[in-house]
């Protein structure tokens, strides 16, 4: 067991996957020397060479579209957004081509590639580097989508997500990059795609990803002391949604609040809030209750915090289920 | 709007705006057949070769005329003609390799033939009955891209790939290989097309970019996409760029090889623009009435790309009526294959799609085929 | 009266917003002479000139990047993207910049751009011209998304686009574009952000836009024959949601469904369902369903018919929603 | 990965990849203070000017480190300094006329400057109080923009509304308008610049390209983002390019006043590589040791923008030394300014965002600043 942080388990997950695989390669803006502006491919470039950890020009639908080539040539690209507002130029690549290929080709051509994003706010920086735009790419036919929360799932899920034969946009809950955790290397993985319930309770069930597990977490430890029991789950997996364990969650608490940073209105909350309902109507003893941020741009930094789901706004809808 | 009232034309200070109006155009066949030699590029075949490429330029053409009148009579949702193309496709297709890779856009009936894809696989796109038929490692031919200069990025990265293969440079010519990208002039315009020239020349990818200029971009004419003659822009890249007669067939070969035995020595990058003419409508939902003169297109005809191989092969009395009649018979033959297939190629079945969309399927796809399967056989004892 | 189509009502609109203001301008690929390919544009260049109807270079973002520029200089463009699938291009362009330059000016720099897109599947066309990108723009903060149904509304509600000063996606229904209706240029029109019942009804409240509302029209027609009675709401605005219609119907009909021709996860019809569920619970008898594309990216089009709702699918969401 | 095992290199059929690796840079001020003459561009203002220039070059390096110093002390998030740079920026920023219009990237705190922008309104960004707290209209500038290359069509489109509002080629010097759009060297590999070069050509737009190649994007060196030197791309999309020394403002200033000139009259797009140096951090967040050497910053201090104006200024006698103190205590003011304005500066209100997104505000937004100010509201009696 040794202690390490979300992006320290990235580095290792990455290099794992490099060694494991010699087709796995890693480019981005500034991975290499740098080591990314996170750190996150720290000293790799060093170990694997250029030509498997390249710096790339200035341009992230280059990034994708060569990305493109190099996957149906055989390799497996890691892309590195530098930032969550700076995948759009490579909407166009992800969208009409990454997602695209393997049922362009009917099966012929996968697509083993994972766009790795720093994802969220939280960290007082300057516009476009706090976006969350997992909605756009989990509305997307074609594309995998999912978010680790803690250093032992980036580790993992970093290398199943290299492993995996779909493309995955794989989102990194920036502002927690530094929190630690405790990694044991011999333990069994959970796979991908699959949801996990990180606290139990009985009275509310909360439903967050990323960075807003800790938010959940935080809210459901105060809870507590008011006698109030939430359970957490840890979504992971956002497209295609681990819906099973949710289910059973709802079922049995009768009340869901679903906490992401992205804007509420379509994002990955109206989802769940339609799924659930449509499933499990009868236990419904609320309506599914959404946290989010307001539907404006991300804010000026000096006014995030306001602008993004905390302990408190995560109370406030449990008090609003559970005053139904 | 007044741009011209300047008072001192301060543009000699900057130098000229680009390397000049009147680009050499490399031509190795005159539109009458006459063949003419180039300084620097030659074309290094014979005759039974230029046969070869006649027959491919009538057979292309025969595909052509086969699917618009296919389309025409509903058999395809539409159809993307390459009537006066067929040269700088079929010149450049001829000069790739089996371990070449090409990537196609829409109009490449041409190349595909020359990569030996069943026509009949491009018609089941333009019918609606997949949207890319093939296997792209057979053949080494890229499914067609519609998204204009997409393809030219991930011609790039394959290029990338071949350089990490260790398959560039290495002297053996089996395994030395090359990436040819293929796009339009309207493409050029497309940040996609200009990020693939940075990309291949800072990495010094084994690629050749082959721009078809037709002139036009649907109604938009060349005009409207570059100030500067399109071969130009491959300079400020840093590698270089020539103009050929698109609708010489020889001229396109001679300089296709050329530039594919550059890359796959590992001396980089080439931007070849084909000049070349759209001579029919920009696909068979387009009406080009609307937006051009007939008399362009009437001085484009005296240039046809297989007319000038005809009158030179009968010139050199290189080949004979029969040899004529054969091929056009073949183009019969070709035809018919083309028509029978199409009207007997079946429709999909709607369940399929769930299990193309991923590799490892997921289980909310399964659930989604399982529901609609429910749902289609719900159905069932009503229409029976 | 005069009987016209939708793209005839879109041609008027626009020479009525071009007259109207000299401010107005088209640009996009082959909007000049051609009078883009849906012939939406005929005429206009004609008589507007050509640095009013501008035929661009053919790149997206190109288009939507110098109308940012030409609006910051007072002109107010209307952009036609040729197909819904080649707005991608000009993803970033839209959604860091037109969406955002009002707030990032703090409301100094108005952002009156208007972005044409025919949209939706069912022409028989190749890959990329069938795409149904509205919740992409719905989820985007900065933006608002109108779309049209039927030719009055066309002819009214562009210009009401080009009015006003917030950057509008305009989404046109291609596969009705041919469709005839009576216009009064006389009457007075509906405001642009406003919802409309096209068909009272009692029983279940059917939601749709763009091209499915002839299509829930086709199905409340047949449900008559069968004794239900199918209330239809053409939402006309889909960012922001024109909700009092919505829950005035649904709390009167106790039963939702949302029809459209885009994925289901992650389309209009989650949050519709989410905020309906949130604001309607005690009403509502059944779960908000949701008829939509499947989660594929958009088929080949000879089974395109098989993917896109039709008034049979909507018609056993309707029976699914009154089994409850 | 093998490139170079080329067996005959094809490169000279066609031609050299580009002009060639020594570019001409035009120069006017040595950087031991020297002036010196170029055949094509000439500086004709008098030594005043030039002191302005040193004026405004010292105030603008007192901003940068000042920011740079609030920032150490956590009352900036980041600072992006402009080290090194003030000459391309003074001397560009100079030569716009009021009417001409500047779009920045996130560096341009010296164009700001000439502009007449408070520095203050640039802290407000970097400390997160607003996204861009100028209105563009005054001083013609338009807000910071992050995502790179965005701008530069902006600029384009912008420079296509000059035209359409006929204040181009007018001969009325007060009149005629042209557009600077500002980007790195990085910035040249996005699409959007690319775009921005075509649709330029195209419409003969009003608009100067000022290229900053400050040699580094982050960490990645320009070898990495062009092959060609960047003043050569011009070209390829159909109008001029130079590269000037970005060191020297009066180069700067003559180069991009006689292309702004041209643009003005209705000549049409200019490039300008302005070569230089980022002698700081990418930002405050940078560890510009990590991936570069402390020697290439050593021989770039010696062509300090600044030194140069004043050993020239000194040489001349046209300064004597109360002109330099005196412009050091404006520098002390301007510190003091930005400290105490800095640290006076008041937060925004979360609930102004809501009126903020749009110019017709929405019921929906409306109601989520009444239910946030609700939520707010229920605090305020635990916090009293
Ligand atoms: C990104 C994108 N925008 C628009 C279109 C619609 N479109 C299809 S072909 C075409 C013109 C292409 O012109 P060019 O690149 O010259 O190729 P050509 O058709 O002449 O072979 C356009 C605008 C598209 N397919 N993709
Ligand atoms: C689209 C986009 N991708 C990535 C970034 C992150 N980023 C900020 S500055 C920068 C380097 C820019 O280099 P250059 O254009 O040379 O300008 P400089 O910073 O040197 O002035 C990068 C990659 C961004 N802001 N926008
Ligand atoms: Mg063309
Ligand atoms: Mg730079």
């Amino acid at each position: 067991m040794t202690a390490i942080t979300i992006a320290k388990g990235l580095t290792m997950g990455l290099r794992a996957a490099m060694e494991a695989d010699p087709k796995v390669l890693i480019m981005g803006e500034d991975v290499g020397k740098l080591g990314g502006v996170f750190r996150v491919t720290d000293g790799l470039q060093k170990d694997f060479g250029e030509d498997r950890v390249i710096d790339t020009p200035l341009a992230e639908s280059g990034i994708l579209g060569t990305a493109v080539g190099l996957a149906m040539r055989g390799y497996r690209p890691v892309c590195e957004i530098q930032f969550d507002g700076f995948v759009f130029p490579a909407y166009d690549q992800i969208v009409s081509q990454v997602a695209k290929i393997h049922f362009r080709s009917r099966g012929r051509v996968p697509m083993p590639i994972v766009i790795r994003i720093p994802f969220g706010g939280g960290i007082g920086a300057v516009e476009h580097h706090s976006e969350s735009p997992e909605a756009y790419f989990a509305h997307t036919a074609g594309l995998k989508v999912v978010a680790c929360s803690n250093p032992v799932d980036a580790y993992w899920m970093i290398q199943q997500a290299i492993a995996s034969d779909d493309p995955i946009v794989f989102l990194e809950p920036k502002r927690r990059y530094w929190e630690k955790g405790e990694l044991d290397e011999d333990a069994e993985p959970d796979p991908l795609h699959v949801s996990r319930v990180v606290r139990p309770g009985t009275d509310v069930t909360v439903l967050a990803y990323g960075p807003m597990v800790k938010t959940a977490l935080q809210a459901s430890a105060a809870a507590e002391g008011e006698g109030k029991s939430l359970e957490v789950i840890d979504l992971r997996t956002l497209s295609p949604l681990d819906v099973d364990p949710i289910y059973e969650s709802v079922r049995r608490t009768g009340r869901a609040v679903v906490v992401h940073e992205a804007p509420v209105n379509l994002g990955l909350g109206s989802e769940i809030a339609a799924r659930v309902t449509e499933n499990c109507f009868y236990s419904l003893e609320a309506p599914v209750l959404r946290v989010g941020g307001f539907d404006t741009p991300y804010p000026p930094s000096r006014i995030e915090e306001e602008y993004l789901p905390d302990l408190d706004r995560v109370l406030d809808a449990v008090d609003r289920t559970l005053d139904y | 709007m007044s741009n011209s009232g300047a008072a001192v034309d301060l543009g000699e200070v900057f130098g000229p705006s680009h390397r000049g109006d009147e680009p050499d155009l490399v031509q190795l066949l005159t539109p009458e057949g006459e063949r003419v030699e180039h300084p620097e590029f030659t074309f290094d075949l014979d005759d039974e070769a230029i046969k070869g490429f006649y027959r491919d330029l009538v057979l292309t053409r025969r595909i052509d005329t086969e699917a618009t009148a296919l389309q025409r009579q509903g058999e395809l949702g539409i159809w993307a003609s390459l009537l006066g193309q067929e040269a700088a496709q079929i010149g450049s297709g001829r000069a790739l390799k089996p371990q070449d890779f090409a990537f196609p856009t829409y109009r490449e009936h041409g190349v595909a033939w020359a990569r030996g894809i069943d026509p009949l696989r491009l018609l089941a796109l333009f019918r609606g009955v997949d949207h890319g038929g093939w296997d792209p490692k057979e053949g080494n031919f890229g499914l067609y891209t519609i998204v204009i200069g997409a393809q030219s990025l991930h011609a790039t990265g394959y290029a990338m790939g071949l350089q990490r293969d260790g398959v560039i440079g290495t002297g053996d010519p089996e395994r030395d290989a090359a990436v040819i990208g293929y796009f339009g002039d309207g493409a050029t315009s497309q940040g996609d097309v200009n990020e693939a020239f940075v990309w291949a020349g800072v990495f010094n990818a084994p690629i050749v970019f082959f721009c078809q200029n037709n002139q036009w971009a649907i109604s938009v004419p060349i005009e409207k996409q570059s100030r500067a003659p399109l071969y130009q822009r491959a300079a400020g890249f840093g590698f270089p760029g020539v103009r050929v007669d698109g609708n010489d067939v020889l001229a396109v070969y001679a300089v296709t090889q050329a530039a594919l035995q550059r890359a796959r020595e590992g001396s980089g990058p080439t931007l070849i623009e084909a000049f070349t003419y759209r001579m029919g409508a920009h696909t068979t939902s387009d009406d080009p009435t609307r937006y051009r003169l007939s008399d362009e297109l009437e001085s484009w005809q005296k240039r046809d790309p297989i007319s000038r191989v005809k009158a030179y092969l009968v010139a050199q009395k290189a080949a004979d009526d029969d040899f004529f009649a054969g091929i056009e018979q073949e183009a019969d033959e070709l035809a018919e294959h083309l028509r029978s297939g199409c009207l007997a190629m079946p429709d999909p079945s709607p369940l399929d799609i769930f299990g193309q969309v991923f590799a490892e399927q997921t289980a909310e796809l399964q659930l989604q085929h399982d529901q609609y399967a429910d749902y289609l056989a719900s159905f069932e004892g009503e229409h029976a």
